[in-house]
């Protein structure tokens, strides 16, 4: 039997980020997670046992991702880290969970270092950012006939990730990036980044951005009358972009997995399931809420699957043959085997049009 | 015109450091301490103009005056609460307070359930309005950003300068004691001063708000103030200006013709070289002590 | 109060002043060599944690609280010798050589931010050292070839010449022996005319200088060694962690190693291992209050920010010498029991006065 | 006692943390009068003034100022009420100029054309200060700092002075003129002082009654005349030595009133 | 007194702004006297002590220390020379006791290499013992032992005064630059410091440079006066004739005067 693993009760653990720069999103993937751990255990838990989550913070900072992981598997012994959000916090954790058997389950993060290189103890569900624009940008930029294609991008990992992603693209199309430039996590002035694309003639620019640079970018483009395409990844993908931006965001695309859950989604288990959300939070739910939903639900399939006698090894022989299917949100199909640490790579394409998200294209796999 | 476009960039930038570096000279001028706080009160700042604009429904022009006093009160208690207790101690003590106080700020802030951790826009009136002159772009956001900031450094400045009051803030920071001994109410002008501080950082995230959105962390910006105020030399008032202009306008330079990397840290780099030939600012008095 | 007659000039000169501290030093000494015995390993760990952020923590007592030279960009040094072990663990360098590089580059750099502390002082040299920290900061990120840039770098394991001691308690152990090496020399350094030296820059240089005292030597001596206690601190933080990306040494890395020494006591060596143990026990300690709040409050993002702004202002307010005044009083209470008088450690009225001017 | 007394502390006691400087010391000062503290290093002098303008609190014992209890009040305020006090080694505000540094002494008053009348007269006795007037206050050398010290002090026109020697590093030119200035604004003015100096001949034939300070206690008083004519006082403040007193080295007759 | 010349200024002159703080001053110092400097408030003489231990720089003119040129010397230098001073306004390291103060006083004498003192090898803990050894003479000499280990923040005027005069002469000095040393003291206390300073001449054999107000220590501890006004010097000479020359006693001194006509007229005592 593994750590974490009681008659009665299962404790994961979860990281993340409650009071640092992307506190609104770990709250929110937060409160997802509690919303399907109560489902499960209102439902009798997992082949009767309770589910127990313990969410600590990060802030986002690497250090406190150790202190908190160091936290959650030696003191508290968790059986799995679920959902933990960050790159570098999750690099950071990683070494401390593996010492002790502890799998790290769908962290919130699409970098490839959650999969790649590979260890028995990494899931992802995540398609990650590489691969999300790597396959939207050349069919998007062939169908606007985009000639001088940019970035710019966050300069950390995530950023480079994305920028990496449209490299790659472009090298499978026979081209290269017109102008690459960067900006600091936490700036607010994207002035001269903007005068760079524009100086360079830039129609399509893919943005390695989040969500406030997102806005910030694109509206001092609007202002200085440079209006190129622009393709952001999943990060951008929220619905803070046009409830922020304002109508300067409409045309805005950004490649996804799971769909906003709006309130007044045309989809009804969608509607359903927000409206349940609401009641129980108070709050609209956000992509992140369903990141946290899933998170938990996949889980609970695999624990359920990996039987009465869970353990670490009997998770992961469960989930060396799982498959999730798609869910309400429009996720893709997840399959996972012994060497399959990633559940997809698909993932598709939406735009802003009338300030609000609408899914553009199909499920699109990376060559 | 390229040129002359990341200096308008640089310039509407620039007086974004200079206004929030003002309320670090402001305070510093009158207790010579440095207050880590300030980028969170400007923050709250924001705030309490969101919530008048949106949870009160009423216009920008309520929650602008609203903003600015219920600020002057916010930094009025906080003096008396937290600040007071400690007058005389070494300005470090204080200086460490106000980090304590800008933490309080954030948690307070971010505690709000359902607000607090996230990202809000500030609808301002003159939202999205843009001059075109001969092909040159100005919001109009920047331009009453550069207005404010040269209106509320003058008041500051005749103020220190020429009123008693002012001149007695100075006083009292250069030497408690005689402060007391020439009975100059040390503890209300410290009040006074925190409430204006607190003010200026109001107006400061007003002024902001519809440039970087409002959240709990905008603060942040404040840590480009310093090296504003610095360049300008500390205890000098238009040197605030001047010194967030230089940084704005190197930021924009940098950003457009050097390298990847250079624009975050031209201001911290402009500091440095400025420490280094003129320790004490442009504009910084010449302090030595005569024994 | 404890009066103890003297009879030599050694007896000021001594670390221990009696046998009293000898036998009180000396169990401290035994109870955390056999920790590992005896201590979960969770909480071992955390001991951990405390003894390098302490060894960081001596270093800016020594030039905070000793000389009167205030440094916020301090993470800089921490990541510097973090930086600089990762790599030369990589490399394969023996642990004792890596260490001793990672201290001497820190040193180095500790210099080079010393240079305009030589000209400007108060708050002009705190922007001074945090625009260094930024800088410091920037150049890890982006140099790419040797830090591996945002994406992180990994560290590998402690090696001491092929003795591998592993995470748990063979690193406690590497950390203990380094901190009480690294608390023996900052002793010995206050004890000698340097030490000295450093508390005269602190209150009045003028004076200081016209005593013979060369101003930039000690100012950079001082940043020097403050820098290299900071790498070595920096040096086991990246064995500890084992990931190291860029961002670990910003600004607010720095402003924590600047409250750790504050809510220690400032000007005490004590202070600093009592800040370092405040520091890994408080989030603890929060995490553990939360459940007991109700959950508006308990789970609400930001209660931690809240606790930490009010616990510094709490200490500045109330404690100003930090846990050790605390710990001081308390002493001598135990010590007077029946005669101490609640007036003997009041705060008197005190009066701020110019610090422009030193 | 009388209602003319001015300044009258009962029974204080005061102490730097475990420290207690002094000791239950009582005194009165009268309307119009000049009195004198004298004692020696630390004996408490500078104390006592520190705790009649409130910049330390007391112990015990009470401090009442023209008849009203100003124990332990917030010095700013005690200033308000008309009582000002020249400092011990010349705290003037080192980044103010010269000018600036005068008006603050000024603070407490609005009348505004009786303000610019004492600067003038100010600038009348030390004419150095006028030629200064735009110079920082902290380039000014010891002595005109001084100056500057006791000129601030007269610009708030108070009705109780305290001068804490306020000869200190004076010339002796200069000295003089300062306990002229002294008389004068004691006699034209009314203005009732509390001086301690270090130059008893000085405040002996300045002042009409005196108190002399052992260890934070005081150990005699009496009017100047008289104290002038005592022994001890002689010996140990004015430096009149009888022959072969101190012919020894480091022999030093006991004060007999200890 | 061997009569041999310890420090000479030459036309020294140093302006500031528009003050002429000292113009063209020349005197020297021989080995062994004590030199006074007087002179009226402002008129720079604290400035030419600030010249001589560099913390300003001469306009023109020049300083020579047993015939060499303080031009080329750092400040901190200045003490290794032997010259120790000090301040008018008193500057002690305040939040140090009487003792550490004293032992910074002893710094020019002490150079371990680093790695010594962060061992605190047999060599530094003999020399420390040295060193209080040194510091403990000079505290019996001026009768500190009362204040050894008390905070300098507390002390009394009166006892900074002499806590500085112990430091300086920690330094072991040749020169001792004494700025005021008499101002805050009492008649009796000013008694000690005449002695004090007697004894420092003569027993210990340093010479003395000193800027003092009081004239009846003047008298009786000065081989030698200066008096200088306006930057500019007024008259040398013994005490004596210093004290009589006519400028000083104009600028400086002031006519003795009866202080008796200060004295409140007896009719107006009654009616108090
Ligand atoms: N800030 C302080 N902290 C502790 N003790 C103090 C402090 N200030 C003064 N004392 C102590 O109080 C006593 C009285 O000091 P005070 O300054 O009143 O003496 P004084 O009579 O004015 O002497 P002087 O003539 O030298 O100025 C002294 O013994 C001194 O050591
Ligand atoms: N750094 C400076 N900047 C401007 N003026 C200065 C400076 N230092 C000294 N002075 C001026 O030079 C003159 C001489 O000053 P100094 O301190 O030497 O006088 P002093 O003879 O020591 O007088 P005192 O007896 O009053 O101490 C003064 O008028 C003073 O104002
Ligand atoms: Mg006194
Ligand atoms: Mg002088």
């Amino acid at each position: 039997q593994s750590q974490g693993v009681a008659k009665e009760e299962i404790t994961i653990g979860s990281i993340q980020d409650l009071s640092g720069p992307i506190a609104g999103f770990g709250k929110q993937v937060r409160l997802g997670m509690m919303l399907r751990v109560d489902e499960v255990n209102q439902q009798g838990g997992v082949n009767g046992r309770k589910l127990k989550l313990l969410v600590e913070d990060s802030a986002y900072d690497p250090k406190r991702a150790v202190l908190a992981a160091q936290k959650l598997v030696n003191q508290d012994k968790i059986f799995a880290m679920v959902g933990h959000i960050g790159t570098a916090q999750n690099l950071a954790a990683m070494p401390v969970q593996f010492e002790k058997n502890v799998i790290n389950f769908f962290p919130v993060t699409a970098a490839r270092e959650m999969f790649d290189p590979f260890h028995r103890l990494k899931y992802s569900f995540a398609a990650p950012y590489y691969d999300q624009i790597r396959t939207a940008l050349p069919k998007l930029a062939k169908d606007k006939g985009a000639k001088k294609i940019c970035a710019v991008h966050q300069d950390d990992e995530f950023g480079l990730e994305v920028l990496r992603g449209a490299e790659a693209g472009l090298k499978s199309m026979g081209a290269e990036l017109a102008e690459k430039t960067s900006y600091k996590r936490g700036a607010t002035d994207f002035s001269s980044q903007v005068a760079k694309m524009k100086a360079a003639n830039c129609d399509f620019v893919v943005l390695g951005t989040i969500i406030r640079e997102t806005i910030g970018v694109i509206g001092e483009s609007r202002k200085t009358g440079f209006s190129p395409t622009f393709l952001g990844s999943s990060a951008a993908y929220t619905d803070l972009i046009h409830k922020l931006g304002g109508p300067a965001m409409n045309g805005l695309y950004a490649t996804m997995t799971v769909q906003n859950p709006y309130l007044d989604e045309a989809s009804q288990p969608i509607r359903f399931w927000a409206t349940k959300y609401k009641t129980a939070f108070n709050e609209d739910p956000t992509v992140f809420s369903v990141y946290g939903y899933n998170v938990i639900d996949s889980f609970v399939r695999a624990a359920t699957k990996a039987g009465p006698g869970l353990s670490t090894d009997s998770f992961i022989k469960a989930m060396d043959t799982m498959v999730i299917p798609p869910d309400i949100f429009g996720s893709a199909e997840g399959r996972f085997g012994p060497k399959q640490r990633l559940g997809s790579d698909a993932s598709r394409l939406s735009q802003i049009t009338d300030g609000k998200w609408k899914v553009v294209s199909e499920y699109m796999k990376p060559q | 015109m390229q040129v002359l476009q990341l200096l308008i960039s640089g310039v509407a930038q620039g007086c974004i450091y200079g206004l929030i570096a003002l309320g670090f000279v402001l305070i510093y001028k009158a207790t010579e301490t440095v207050s880590f706080a300030q980028g969170d009160l400007m923050m709250v700042g924001a705030f309490i103009a969101l919530g008048v604009m949106s949870m009160l429904g009423l216009p920008f022009w309520v929650a602008v005056p609203a903003a600015i006093a219920g600020m002057a009160v916010i930094g009025f208690g906080a003096e008396r609460l937290v600040i007071r207790p400690i007058l005389g101690q070494p300005a470090f003590a204080i200086v460490m307070v106000t980090i304590g106080i800008g933490y309080v700020a954030r948690g307070l802030i971010t505690m709000i359930p359902a607000i607090g951790t996230e990202t809000h826009a500030l609808e301002v009136p003159y939202k999205n309005i843009t001059l075109n002159a001969g092909g040159l772009v100005l919001a109009a956001e920047q331009l009453v950003v550069i207005a404010v900031t040269a209106l509320l450094c003058a008041a500051l400045y005749l103020g220190f300068r020429y009123t008693r009051v002012g001149v007695a803030m100075q006083a009292a920071s250069q030497n408690q004691l005689a402060a007391y001994y020439m009975g100059i109410p040390v503890k209300r002008l410290n009040s006074m001063v925190w409430a204006l501080a607190a003010a200026v950082a109001a107006i400061a995230g007003l002024l902001l708000a519809p440039i970087t959105f409002v959240h709990a962390n905008m603060g942040l910006v404040g840590l480009k103030a310093f090296p504003a105020a610095v360049v300008g030399g500390f205890g000098s008032l238009p040197g605030a200006i001047v010194g967030g202009l230089v940084i704005g306008c190197v930021e924009s330079f940098a950003g457009f013709y050097l390298p990847e990397g250079f624009k975050d840290v031209a201001a911290y780099v402009v500091v440095l070289l400025m420490l280094v030939l003129k320790p004490n600012g442009l504009f910084g008095e010449r302090l030595r002590k005569k024994v | 109060m404890r009066f103890i007659f003297k009879t030599s000039y050694d007896q000021d000169i001594d670390l221990a002043r009696h046998g009293g501290h000898r036998f009180w030093y000396g169990l401290l000494l035994l109870v955390l060599f056999t920790a590992p015995l005896w201590v979960p390993e969770y909480w071992l760990s955390q001991l951990g944690f405390i003894l390098i952020y302490g060894i960081v923590g001596l270093g800016l007592m020594l030039l905070a609280g000793f000389t009167g030279l205030f440094s916020i960009g301090h993470a800089a040094f921490l990541g510097v010798g973090a930086y600089t072990e990762a790599v030369l663990a990589a490399r394969g360098w023996p642990f004792p050589l890596s260490i001793l590089m990672a201290m001497g580059l820190s040193a180095a750099v500790g210099v080079v931010v010393g240079l305009p502390a030589l000209r400007v002082k108060g708050i002009y040299l705190g922007i001074a050292t945090l625009a260094f920290g930024f800088i410091v900061e920037e150049v890890l990120a982006r140099w790419e070839s040797v830090t591996g840039g945002n994406a992180g770098l990994s560290v590998k394991p402690v090696d001491i010449f092929g003795w591998q001691p592993g995470s748990g308690a063979g690193f406690y152990l590497v950390c203990l022996v380094l901190a009480v090496l690294a608390t023996l020399m900052v002793l010995n350094i206050l004890r000698s005319p340097t030490g000295r030296a450093f508390v005269a820059i602190r209150d009045s240089e003028i004076s200081a200088q016209s005593m013979g005292i060369h101003l930039a030597r000690y100012k950079s001596l001082s940043f020097a060694l403050s820098a290299a206690l900071a790498g070595l601190g920096g040096a086991l933080y990246a064995h500890k962690i084992s990931f190291l990306s860029p961002d670990q040494f910003n600004i607010l890395q720095s402003i924590d190693l600047l409250l750790m020494v504050v809510i220690g006591g400032l000007g005490s060596v004590h202070g600093a291992f009592l800040g370092a143990a405040f520091l890994i026990a408080m989030p603890q300690l929060i995490s553990l209050g939360k459940d007991f709040l109700p959950p508006v409050i308990g789970q609400a993002a930001g209660l931690q920010g809240l606790v930490y702004g009010l616990v510094l202002i709490g200490f500045v307010l109330f404690e100003p010498y930090g846990l050790y005044g605390r710990w001081l009083k308390v002493r001598t209470w135990l010590q007077l029991a029946p005669f101490y008088r609640r007036g003997l450690f009041k705060r008197q009225k005190s009066f701020q006065k110019s610090e422009r001017l030193k | 006692m009388s209602a003319n007394v001015v300044l009258a502390l009962t029974n204080v006691e005061s102490a730097y943390g475990p420290i207690k400087a002094i000791r239950g010391v009582s005194l009165k000062v009268r309307q119009g009068e000049i009195a004198t503290v004298l004692g020696s290093n630390g004996a408490g002098k500078s104390t006592i003034l520190k705790t009649i303008s409130g910049i330390i609190d007391p112990r015990k014992g009470t401090v009442e100022f023209r008849g009203e209890d100003i124990t332990a009040k917030d010095p700013a305020l005690i200033v308000q009420k008309g009582l000002s006090h020249v400092p011990e080694g010349r705290e003037v505000f080192p980044l103010l100029s010269v000018h600036d540094n005068l008006m603050m002494g000024a603070y407490t008053r609005h009348d505004r054309d009786a303000v610019a009348r004492d600067v003038e007269a100010v600038y009348g006795y030390f004419p150095i200060l006028r030629e200064r007037r735009a110079q920082d206050a902290g380039l000014l050398s010891g002595g005109q700092q001084q100056m500057l010290s006791i000129s601030r002090a007269l610009m708030a026109a108070p009705a109780l002075m305290l001068l804490d020697e306020p000869s200190l590093g004076l010339s002796p030119l200069l000295t003089r003129e300062i306990f002229e200035i002294v008389v004068r604004i004691n006699r034209e003015r009314g203005t009732t002082l509390l001086v301690v100096e270090q130059n008893a001949n000085m405040a002996l034939n300045v002042a009409d009654y005196g108190y002399v300070l052992e260890n934070g206690r005081i150990v005699m008083e009496d009017s100047c005349d008289r104290l002038r004519e005592k022994d001890d006082i002689k010996e140990f403040y004015l430096g009149v030595k009888e022959t072969g007193a101190r012919g020894e080295r480091r022999w030093k007759k006991k004060k007999t009133w200890r | 007194m061997s009569g041999e010349t310890l420090l000479c200024a030459r036309n020294l002159s140093v302006q500031f702004g528009g003050v002429k703080a000292v113009s063209d001053v020349s005197f020297d110092v021989q080995r062994g006297e004590v030199f006074t400097l007087i002179g009226p408030n402002g008129a720079g003489k604290t400035t030419v002590f600030n010249l001589i231990s560099r913390i300003y720089t001469p306009t023109a003119g020049e300083i020579l220390f047993e015939g060499r040129a303080l031009s080329g010397v750092a400040p901190h230098q200045v003490a290794a020379l032997g010259i120790a001073r000090t301040f008018q306004n008193i500057e002690l390291f305040e939040h140090a006791t009487v003792l550490q103060n004293l032992l910074i006083g002893r710094h020019r004498h002490l150079d371990h290499p680093l790695w010594k003192e962060l061992l605190f090898t047999p060599s530094v803990r003999a020399s420390e013992r040295a060193t209080r050894e040194k510091v403990e003479q000079v505290i019996d000499f001026l009768d500190l032992q009362h204040y050894r280990d008390t905070m300098v923040a507390g002390l009394a005027y009166g006892v900074r005064k002499v806590v500085e005069l112990a430091r300086a002469l920690c330094t072991e000095p040749k020169l001792l630059l004494l700025d005021e040393p008499s101002s805050g003291l009492n008649v009796e206390e000013t008694g000690d410091m005449a002695f004090w300073i007697q004894d420092i001449r003569d027993d210990l054999g340093i010479t003395v440079l000193m800027v003092e107000h009081d004239m009846s220590l003047v008298s009786r501890v000065s081989d030698r006066v200066l008096a200088m006004s306006q930057g500019q010097v007024l008259a040398l000479g013994t005490p004596a004739e210093v004290q009589a020359h006519p400028g000083v006693i104009e600028a400086y001194l002031g006519s003795a005067g009866d202080l008796s006509s200060l004295r409140r007229k007896p009719a107006i005592e009654e009616a108090a």
